[in-house]
């Protein structure tokens, strides 16, 4: 066991991965588009890597982030700038390597048109995966909300993959004046199935929905991470499984829940 | 060239290297299994396990601290007939020498497991973990007094034949009295250390970080600790050890044999370098060869005056 | 605008902001005088002083663990009578609140400074410092027991008639016990923490780094560690506490001030920023600023649940 | 109190300089030249500064580094990598800011020529700026040693400002075979101080050397250190004072300390 490249998985990647891209898309958000391995390039919509950052600040524990769209070649990233480790991340340039795991984690399953796709704030970057993913026809439809304006961020490119983009924001500075749940209320048709990810609350009012409707729907959910690996029980959520509530693990069972099963 | 040994040996229990996971880092072995055979490993240590399958504590459960990190899992397992039914076989077809770490809210508990265990050949060891809150005594951990760690090891020794291995709690004010005490009570071996309380606030939400308010600090920042307990304990009691804590490359490593520790366990370096312990175990054959040394068995506590 | 009040109290000693040096870190105040007037501080908490001059450990006497440093100047000063003819002056002139960190080899050493410096009103308090090692005792620190840390305090509380600060050592199983123990022996205030027993192996030379072996581990590792026993004591005995232990900003020192303390000290951070103070000093007044909070008092445990 | 610059003190500067230039002179063995300052302009030899490395590896505590030259433009370091701090140095670029605190510590003083410099190894540092400050003329030497001829630097600068420069090496591969010390004994005409600089048993022999021949010598010492300002104690070293020994700091009342008095 010697070079680093040699000990990853057949599934996971382990190693060092070149940046080949980074831009601030909007401010204090970027896209950094890292090179790709034969594991990075099977990976499914809502699964994540874990990006080891080399701080000077005494971090230690990786970051998870989405994958927003993988091929042969690159892995996109969208992030936003949180704290130690995204600060990192932001202050990379063309040509650095950087230390990434992955894909971790299950994605978006059994997921057929009609579907609707509901991304909130940095949630729209696995939908962004996933769209592509998707057949470009009138049966997707994808609702993104945004606090304003100046956050809104990849909607040529959603509307370059997909036919039906709705936008809606907070203060009504961009597309309509509302909320995601609100908006998915307004253009739902015959669409059986929700794919979401977006800040909790989002989550919760739209798996409220979707139960209502008889809709399934597939919920993209975040939490605190150790290992990414299924091994620590750190990034647990409760979900309702067999009659009862149990702890499930976020890198492992999730990050893609059945967002009627998840106890918000 | 001399032949190089890097077996090692703890209370009794043969190791083919003196490397393995510390318990609840490494779940059951599977899911590092993804990157090498756990089988490489001198041993795998499993999640702490009780009688009955537990919940653990509220999410979040993990916080960063400069150089480590705070865990609060809180004993969340699948309980002991699950983990000899549905994770012990996959342990076994790779060969693993297991280690079971077990945990208890009562004397009883603990003997109920140990008498379990000790019918399954394929447990090499018991690490007993005698950190956990005593639910009958009123939230103290069995570990940091004497008379009651003794007394979880005595019930345990009473019903589990092989090796026994006590881990023990760093936040006490005399390590070296807990360590006898579990030695006397008929513990094989010692495992130092488990976390030390701490503690972590959201300055954003005024609240502590972690619901459960404190968590185990874990990584890095408390090797000197670890090191120091593994010292004093092996100078006072000449006990075999198990050392511990902030364990990240080899050279941390050694730093434990040297302290008097027979075999280390890694654990949150893990979670950053999932190559570490067959890294580690290189290290061990490189650092043997390049100096002349045979066995590591040689290194054990050379730095101890 | 509101006006913005960033003074703050301990045990009855009125400090105009919360921000002063750990002992031991700073000197007399003389050589970081260099960099701006120690004035501007809320105090000046001196080296630890002895009856007697002392010489200290055989060095080397630092070593540098993962985000921390291990020390073992062990107590090396220039006595309580040059401490008065030959600092004190200089800290006067500076309008300084000097507090006066304390320490001896037995119950009537820390009688002796005690009742000579109540004698010096320029000195406003004395923060006892019963981590060092008992000589009388066989070599247990003071502070790691509650009957030993009592009979310390209550001697100086018997001849010290200002405040009078307990600083308490981290090394103990339970350190709400120990704070208990020193606020009903007539302690006005705590300072919580002193550093952690640690120790740190030279791989090169098979021995400890340190020739006294072990060291007070300082610097951000031990951070959380501090934090979880300010919120306990805090939380349990309401005893006004200052909070020392890792602080290397602003938002390191608002932790602790929400986990329960009442003012910080800052050791280690001023090594490698020597102007970390009057920086967290110009943090506490823009949050509060910011925050439209009027006064940091109110800040002083919100945390706590 | 706003920008660090402004922070320093009237003699020692904190705060950010730049890599002006940075040399890998022999191997493992680097000369640095960093932007000066006011305060760094005034430095004296023997002086040092004190580097605080930005590394990923969990580093707190500055590096010291003895100043091998300074004027209002620049000021030269030398240093050999030996754990993280080095390492972090080694890999610094032109162009890069790194974050200094000096001049720091009490230098080599009362030297009057005629004057023996002695230097071992990476000693030779702060005699260079040493030897620039006194006069080019006959009445200084210099006796430099080293290990072997792939480990010695600088002679070459040193002729330059020096014109009686000796060489000895270990295995005699550079210049005469043998130690500083003998080679100073071969040299010596009137000189009655000698300076050195060098590991400790080197500086034992000379200060011993010295004595037997009633010179006064001026040894500049190493220790590990906390503050580097003479607050935490940390750096102390055993000296003869006033009929009794006491620890001195090496950051304070040293690094250069009167050869006579240390307790080696
Ligand atoms: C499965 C998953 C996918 C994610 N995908 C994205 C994404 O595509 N884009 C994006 O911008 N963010 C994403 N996040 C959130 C992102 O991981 C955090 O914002 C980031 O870790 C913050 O790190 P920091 O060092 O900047 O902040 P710090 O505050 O310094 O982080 C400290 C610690 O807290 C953890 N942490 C902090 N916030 C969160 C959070 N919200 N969720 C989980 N852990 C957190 C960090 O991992 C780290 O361990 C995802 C989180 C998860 C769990
Ligand atoms: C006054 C003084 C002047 C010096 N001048 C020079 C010089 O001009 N060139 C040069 O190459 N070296 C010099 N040194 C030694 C240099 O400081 C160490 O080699 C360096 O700090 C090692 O740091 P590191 O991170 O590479 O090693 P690490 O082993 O990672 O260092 C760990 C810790 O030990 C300390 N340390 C390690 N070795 C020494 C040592 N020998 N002396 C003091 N502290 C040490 C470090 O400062 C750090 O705190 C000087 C030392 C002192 C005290
Ligand atoms: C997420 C996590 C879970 C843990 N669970 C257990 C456990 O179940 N039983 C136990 O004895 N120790 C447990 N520990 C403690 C570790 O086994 C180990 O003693 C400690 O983390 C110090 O080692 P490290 O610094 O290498 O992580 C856990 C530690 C972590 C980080
Ligand atoms: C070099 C050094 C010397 C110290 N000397 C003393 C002392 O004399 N008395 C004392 O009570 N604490 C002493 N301490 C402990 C500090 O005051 C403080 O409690 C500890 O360092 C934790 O704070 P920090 O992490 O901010 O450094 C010393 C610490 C250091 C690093
Ligand atoms: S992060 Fe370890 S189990 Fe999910
Ligand atoms: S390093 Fe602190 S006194 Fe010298």
């Amino acid at each position: 066991m010697n070079s680093r490249e040699k000990l990853s998985s057949e599934k996971i990647f382990f190693g060092l991965r070149e940046v080949i891209n980074i831009n601030e898309i909007v401010k204090g958000t970027f896209l950094v588009e890292i090179s790709s391995s034969a594991q990075l390039s099977k990976s499914e919509p809502g699964q994540f890597v874990y990006i080891i950052p080399k701080t000077q600040k005494r971090t230690i524990l990786p970051r998870p982030l989405c994958i927003a769209d993988a091929d042969a070649d690159t892995v996109k990233l969208i992030f936003k700038v949180k704290g130690k480790g995204t600060l990192y991340l932001s202050g990379l340039s063309k040509g650095d390597k950087i230390s990434v795991m992955g894909p971790l984690g299950k994605g978006f399953q059994a997921v057929k048109e009609p579907v609707l796709l509901a991304g909130g704030g940095l949630g729209a970057a696995p939908l962004y995966f996933l769209a592509k993913k998707l057949r470009n026809n009138e049966k997707t439809s994808l609702v993104l909300g945004f606090k304003n304006k100046d956050e809104a961020y990849f909607i040529n490119e959603f509307k370059s993959v997909l036919r039906n983009v709705f936008v809606c924001t907070d203060d009504g500075s961009l597309g309509s004046r509302g909320n995601v749940t609100g908006k998915i209320g307004e253009i739902i048709r015959d669409e059986k199935i929700i794919c979401a990810c977006g800040p909790r609350p989002m989550l919760k009012s739209l798996s409220a929905f979707a139960g209502e409707n008889k809709m399934r729907i597939f919920v993209s959910l975040e939490e605190r991470m150790g290992c990414g690996m299924g091994a620590c029980l750190g990034c647990v959520v409760k979900i309702r499984a067999g009659g009862k509530e149990e702890y499930q693990r976020v890198c492992k069972e999730g990050p893609v829940f059945d967002g009627l099963k998840v106890v918000f | 060239m001399k032949k190089i040994d890097i077996s090692t040996e703890a209370g009794g229990l043969k190791l083919k290297n003196p490397v393995m996971p510390a318990s609840g880092t490494w779940g059951y072995g599977e899911e590092y299994a993804e990157f090498y055979n756990p089988g490489e490993l001198g041993a795998v240590v499993v999640k702490g396990t009780t009688v009955e399958p537990r919940h653990g504590n509220e999410p979040p459960r993990i916080a960063e601290t400069p150089a480590g990190m705070l865990n609060s899992v809180g004993l969340q397992n699948v309980g002991i007939e699950k983990f000899i039914s549905e994770k012990l076989p996959f342990l076994k077809d790779n060969k693993c020498v297991v280690i079971a770490n077990i945990a208890g809210g009562s004397i009883d508990d603990y003997a109920a497991i140990a008498e379990r265990l000790d019918a399954e050949k394929d447990v090499s060891a018991v690490e007993v973990n005698i950190s956990c809150p005593n639910v009958s005594k009123g939230g103290i951990a069995f570990g940091v007094r004497a008379d009651t760690a003794s007394g979880v090891i005595k019930s345990v020794r009473k019903k589990y034949k092989r090796v026994l291995i006590a881990k023990l709690s760093p936040n006490v004010t005399d390590i070296v009295e807990i360590a006898r005490a579990c030695i006397d009570s008929g513990a094989d071996a010692l495992t130092l250390i488990n976390t030390v309380k701490g503690m972590s606030i959201d300055i954003n939400n005024r609240k502590p970080l972690l619901p459960n308010c404190t968590g185990g600090l874990s990584g890095p920042a408390i090797k000197p600790i670890a090191l120091r307990m593994v010292y004093e304990v092996k100078k006072a009691t000449g006990a075999d050890i198990i050392g511990v804590g902030g364990i990240e490359c080899f050279e941390d490593a050694l730093e434990f044999i040297m302290a008097g520790a027979s075999a280390v366990q890694v654990g949150t370096a893990n979670f950053y370098n999932p190559f570490i312990m067959p890294e580690i175990i290189d290290g061990f054959g490189k650092y043997l060869a390049e100096n002349s040394i045979s066995s590591v068995k040689e290194l054990i506590g050379v730095a101890i005056r």
